[in-house]
């Protein structure tokens, strides 16, 4: 029986489709999750995916981050539990403190809709062992606050834990510090990713088919544990 | 040196979607009793020189031209040192 | 105050109304009267004078637009499921697919507040397309600016592109396409044009008719507020003077994420079967869906007016009945199924209220705290408004402009291989042609994740099923240029464009939308040239064999005396079985071989080059033979469908040159390049004769492909070879000049980072 | 009938590309002698009830859960009637 991975949809969720249809792609049942659930309905691992929940109003994330969902996704996260955040996911793990630090305005101060050439930092995560170390790849961005700032320390500690998962390469789209396009928890469980891997799964829709891995990689992860 | 501190909110007949998701948001959080939101932006904005009348002259000047969009926004200009 | 009644209407015949200040004519104030057999109520007054603006009643444009319901072709009955009339026509795709499109205006509000006045463009068009019962699927955005480098298109240009992003990024449509136009007409007065696309099973199309005695009439999505009150309607029936519109209206603010939770909010609704019939709130609000629910429908309705939920407590039932408020629906629901509708409009947080009934009789009566304000027959409100023959007459210039052709003896053309050489990075660099990734990058193309062509290609191509990879394609296009040089051939070429564009793709293409930007219709050169642009729209379309399916007018298009350039913008929807066979327009790979099909004359009149070089604009627009574009197409559907093609991409703007510089920007490949012999290097090279492709085959299908087109009797022409890749790579202009990729690449990216950044 | 307001500012050491952009563009309008502009949000919430410590503590509470993220933006709160 396949692995089962949970999308969850907030109200402005918009790439919810598209991560389940990754998902599938990747060999895994996709398992819809609606934020006012107060479980995971035992899936084996969740994404978060991309939009403007709540309109982005207020912050990014910031009033998703009190879903009833996100107790569950908390609780889960801390037992070990994958959990993908892209984009706005990235933006509700970091409000609701599975990640350090925050995202902000991209100093543009545009929206920014490009094909990214990003480099793999950590293969160790659940989302990443499916990539060697120092891949290069080219996947989606689109964000309008994906300016990924820490202070220094949590950045020098990121560093040294390894827990930075890409970084940005050839052009840093958005400002972030130290060109960080995604991070990790300390556990590796828990990764957030400004660019959006589930638009990279099929060669007709997608400049590369390079973001299936990090969808594969926690179905392997999985079946392995 | 002073400083420039100027308030931009949208005016109260424009719709303010912002506000709107603030206020549901806190009360879904247990804040009950909030009657209105309303989101706007605030500039502060350190000029060197004097806080004299030319200062607060040109700072509404700054607000209406530049920091406000007077079509559907209302500023209000305050002035320290 | 107290509200006025009906019966204190009949009570003070003599009243003095305000009916011109709300745009009135006296003769339609008469006729008001006439029709109640008393004189209207304040409200009624509201209603009538927003419902028979320009905007909402097309007074001036009814009398031409018949032409697209009479000269119909013959391919309309395969492929029309809903006319002309509906929120937006819908098209038959096969496979028991239903498609509908449509591209409307958001031109003087955009002026006003450039964000918001293009954010609320969207948002209205795609619920015209959700009211058809279809899920959204993609947008486009056709635009016109004065001179890119003027101080007020500064002003409006970043808005206007971050309200379009603000809001479709958020409602999480891909946008797939577009136009980005230069011209100093557009200078007062930018032209803001918004198409949606949507899909449906042909089972769950929607109609906007109130039927069946006791039914609901259901206000759901946002609260009603004072914003926007005669907004779009009033203003966009406004000419601007020099100094902005001269009635200035409260702007309306959009709220991207109310509407998204409405979309989908609907899509359940509609998945459930609940509705009746339904009408999205646009230009006049509720006066314009009760009274368009009513007309269309069996029976009368009843509206109890103070039930409709407020944002702002103060406002009077006039301002209630004309709000413009956003983010707004109406349905009419059977009582049994209302538990339900309430159900799921809770689940997506969306405000619901029932305002009123379906009756008997043939009247729309609206109450107010139980007294009668509205008591109306709804046609007269809706359908039957004022229609006006306007004067026209071929405007006393159009001689002179037409007799005043860019010869070699009037406009200098570059001689030497560097003249065309410099000629060739001049244009490149263009506003118009450079390339437009400053805008198109703040969209988001990739959400929802059925993009398969988009921005910078010929047309926007979405995938509408995963499983049989059915797709669809649009392009829009529209030259303000030719359509002043001949407006009735203008629009023709216009829509040859945008039909190509979609071939080119390799999807069929089957309908059409417009949006026609014009000046003001009480100008008779102004009216002339609407009227021309419409008729050879009409047949255009009958010699195509695609039929018009919906559209918008904008008039008062124009600063102070001048109106814009005629701008008919046209939008072309095709199918394609498969996407997997689409045709992108970059260069294939090494070694295959490019031909140019169709002919080329010495047609320069109202191009780029003329544009840019010269700043002339005179003669006649390139000849249009649809014959001939019908056949091009065939070629270029079958050649994507028989696997023969690797690229395609149209020529237009800017010729020969400009199409193979996109070409190779977009593939990061070079080409060896030689031209005809017998035409002159310049004309080879920048006119811009329509009926034109460049393709891109592999050798071993040359043969095959060539045959095709001479069975056609279309002419084709090996004219190059790709040839080198990445950095190094270079356009070669064999025996002439050659310019590297990355020269090319600089040129075209430069331009409008360093105007609007 | 309470009126809480709520000043959030990003923190002094992150970077403010608004405000930047805003010190650029009141350069180009001519208003010399600006050394720093900095961009930030005001919330403007009415609450039932009185102007009270209780209040006070609530609204502190809003800013501090919902309104500021505390990792990189300062807030100030004011309670009036
Ligand atoms: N405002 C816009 N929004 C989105 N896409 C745009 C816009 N302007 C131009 N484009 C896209 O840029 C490409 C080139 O534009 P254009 O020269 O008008 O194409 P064409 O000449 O084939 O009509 C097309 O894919 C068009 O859709
Ligand atoms: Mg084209």
């Amino acid at each position: 029986m396949a692995l089962r991975i949970g999308v969850v949809t907030f109200p402005g969720s918009l790439d919810d489709r598209d991560a389940a249809r990754a998902v599938r792609l990747a060999g895994g049942e996709a398992v819809a999750l609606w934020h006012k659930d107060r479980t995971l309905s035992g899936v084996d691992a969740v994404v978060l995916p991309g939009g403007f929940s709540y309109g982005d109003y207020l912050r990014c994330g910031a009033i998703s981050r009190f879903a009833p969902v996100m107790a569950a996704v908390v609780e889960g996260a801390q037992g070990g539990l994958p959990v993908l955040g892209i984009c706005n996911g990235f933006q509700i793990l970091c409000e609701s403190g599975l990640l350090p630090g925050a995202l902000t305005r991209n100093d543009s101060l545009h929206f920014v809709c490009r094909d990214q050439r990003l480099r793999i930092e950590s293969v160790t995560t659940a989302w990443t062992s499916g990539y060697t170390a120092g891949q290069e790849i080219v996947v989606p961005l689109k964000n309008g606050e994906g300016g990924y700032v820490a202070d220094q320390l949590a950045l020098d500690e990121l560093e040294a834990e390894g827990r930075i998962v890409a970084r940005y390469l050839e052009v840093n789209p958005n400002g972030s510090r130290r060109d960080i396009a995604g991070i990790s928890n300390a556990a590796g469980n828990v990764v957030g990713l400004m660019p959006h891997p589930e638009h990279a799964v099929e060669p007709l829709t997608g400049p590369t088919t390079d973001g299936l891995a990090f969808f594969t990689s926690v179905l392997t992860r999985l079946v392995r544990s | 040196m002073a400083r420039v501190v100027v308030d931009v909110m949208l005016k109260p007949e424009i719709l303010d979607p912002q506000g709107q998701a603030v206020q549901g948001a806190l009360g879904r959080l247990g804040f009950d009793g909030v009657t209105s939101v309303r989101q706007g932006k605030q500039f502060v904005i350190d000029v060197d020189g004097p806080a004299d009348e030319t200062l607060r002259g040109r700072a509404d000047e700054m607000a209406s031209t530049l920091l406000a969009n007077l079509v559907i926004e209302d500023y209000t200009v305050r002035v320290d040192d | 105050m107290s509200v006025d009644t009906v019966k204190n209407a009949t009570a003070t015949p003599e009243a003095v109304q305000p009916y011109a200040e709300l745009g009135l004519k006296p003769d339609e104030y008469a006729r008001i009267r006439e029709i109640l057999g008393r004189r209207p109520t304040s409200s009624e007054l509201a209603m009538y004078s927003v419902m028979w603006s320009e905007h909402c009643s097309y007074k001036s444009s009814k009398v031409h637009l018949r032409q697209f319901g009479e000269k119909v072709p013959v391919e309309a009955a395969d492929v029309l499921l809903v006319g002309i009339g509906e929120n937006a026509g819908v098209v038959d795709v096969g496979q028991g697919y239903a498609v509908t499109f449509k591209v409307e205006s958001h031109n003087h509000p955009s002026y006003v507040e450039p964000y918001q006045g293009a954010a609320t463009g969207v948002g209205g068009i795609v619920r015209d397309i959700l009211t058809m019962g279809a899920r959204p699927i993609a947008v486009m955005d056709p635009l016109r600016f004065g001179p890119a480098d003027a101080p007020d298109t500064r002003r409006v240009l970043p808005g206007i592109v971050a309200g379009i992003g603000g809001y479709g990024n958020c409602l999480g449509l891909p946008n797939i396409g577009g136009e980005l136009v230069f011209d100093p007409s557009y200078l007062g007065n930018p032209l803001v044009n918004a198409l949606c696309v949507g899909v449906m099973r042909h089972e769950d199309i929607k109609l906007a008719r109130a039927a069946g005695e006791g039914n609901l009439v259901v206000l759901f999505g946002a609260k009603t507020g004072g914003d926007g009150i005669g907004g779009v309607s009033v203003l966009a029936s406004e000419t601007f003077d020099a100094h902005g519109p001269s009635k200035r209206p409260s702007v309306q603010v959009g709220d991207p994420f109310t509407e998204k939770l409405l979309i989908e909010c609907c899509l359940e609704i509609f998945a459930a079967d609940l509705v009746v019939g339904i009408q999205d709130l646009g230009g006049a609000g509720i006066s314009c869906a009760t009274s368009e629910l009513a007309s269309a429908g069996t029976g009368g309705m009843h509206v109890t007016l103070d039930r409709v939920p407020l944002r702002d407590a103060s406002l009077s039932p006039e301002e209630i009945l004309m709000s413009e408020s956003q983010e707004r629906m109406c349905a009419i629901v059977e009582p049994v199924q209302l538990d339900r509708f309430l159900e799921i409009c809770a689940k997506w947080d969306v405000t619901v209220t029932v305002i009123g009934e379906v009756t008997a009789g043939e009247r729309l009566v609206i109450e107010w705290h139980g007294e009668t304000i509205v008591d109306v027959p709804p046609r007269t409100v809706a359908h039957d408004g004022p229609v006006y023959e306007r004067p026209y007459s071929r405007p006393t210039w159009q001689d002179a402009l037409q007799a005043d052709a860019p010869t070699p003896e009037r406009l200098a053309r570059p001689a030497t291989a560097d003249e065309l050489r410099a000629t060739l990075l001049r244009l490149v660099a263009s506003p118009n042609l450079a390339s437009k990734s400053w805008v198109t990058s703040q969209y988001d193309k990739y959400v929802q994740g059925n993009t398969v062509l988009a921005q910078p290609e010929d047309s926007g191509m979405v995938r509408i099923d995963e499983q049989t990879g059915l797709g669809i394609a649009l392009a829009t296009d529209g030259n303000g240029r030719f359509a002043k040089l001949d407006p009735y051939n203008g629009a023709k070429l216009a829509l040859a464009e945008a039909y190509r564009n979609v071939a080119a793709g390799g999807a069929k293409p089957l309908a059409v939308t417009n949006c026609l930007n014009f000046g003001s219709p009480e100008d008779p050169d102004v009216m002339w040239q609407f009227a021309e642009a419409v008729r050879g729209l009409a047949d255009g379309c009958l010699e195509l064999g695609v039929p018009v399916t919906g559209g918008n007018v904008s008039f008062y298009n124009q600063t102070g005396e001048t109106p814009i350039l005629p701008t008919p913008v046209i939008g072309v929807l095709g199918v394609i079985d498969d996407v997997e066979r689409r045709t992108p327009m970059g260069f294939g790979s090494e070694g295959e071989m490019i031909l140019l099909v169709g002919a080329t004359r010495d047609e320069l009149a109202g191009s780029e080059w003329a544009h840019t070089v010269h700043g002339h604009l005179g003669g006649l627009p390139p000849e249009v033979d649809l014959g001939r574009e019908r056949q091009l197409a065939e070629i270029l559907v079958g050649g994507s469908r028989d696997g023969m093609l690797t690229a395609a991409h149209d020529v237009s703007d800017g010729g020969l040159a400009q199409t193979l510089v996109e070409m190779a920007l977009r593939s990061g490949r070079g080409a060896r390049v030689f031209l005809p012999e017998d035409l002159d290097p310049f004309v080879a090279l920048f006119a811009e004769s329509a009926g034109r492709a460049v393709v891109v085959v592999p050798r071993s299908e040359e043969l095959r492909f060539t045959d095709m087109c001479v069975a056609r009797y279309v002419p084709v022409a090996r004219i190059g070879v790709v040839d080198g890749a990445g950095k190094g790579a270079v356009l070669d202009v064999q025996g002439l000049f050659s310019v590297a990729l990355g020269d090319l690449e600089a040129a075209a990216e430069a331009t409008l980072p360093a105007l609007f950044s």
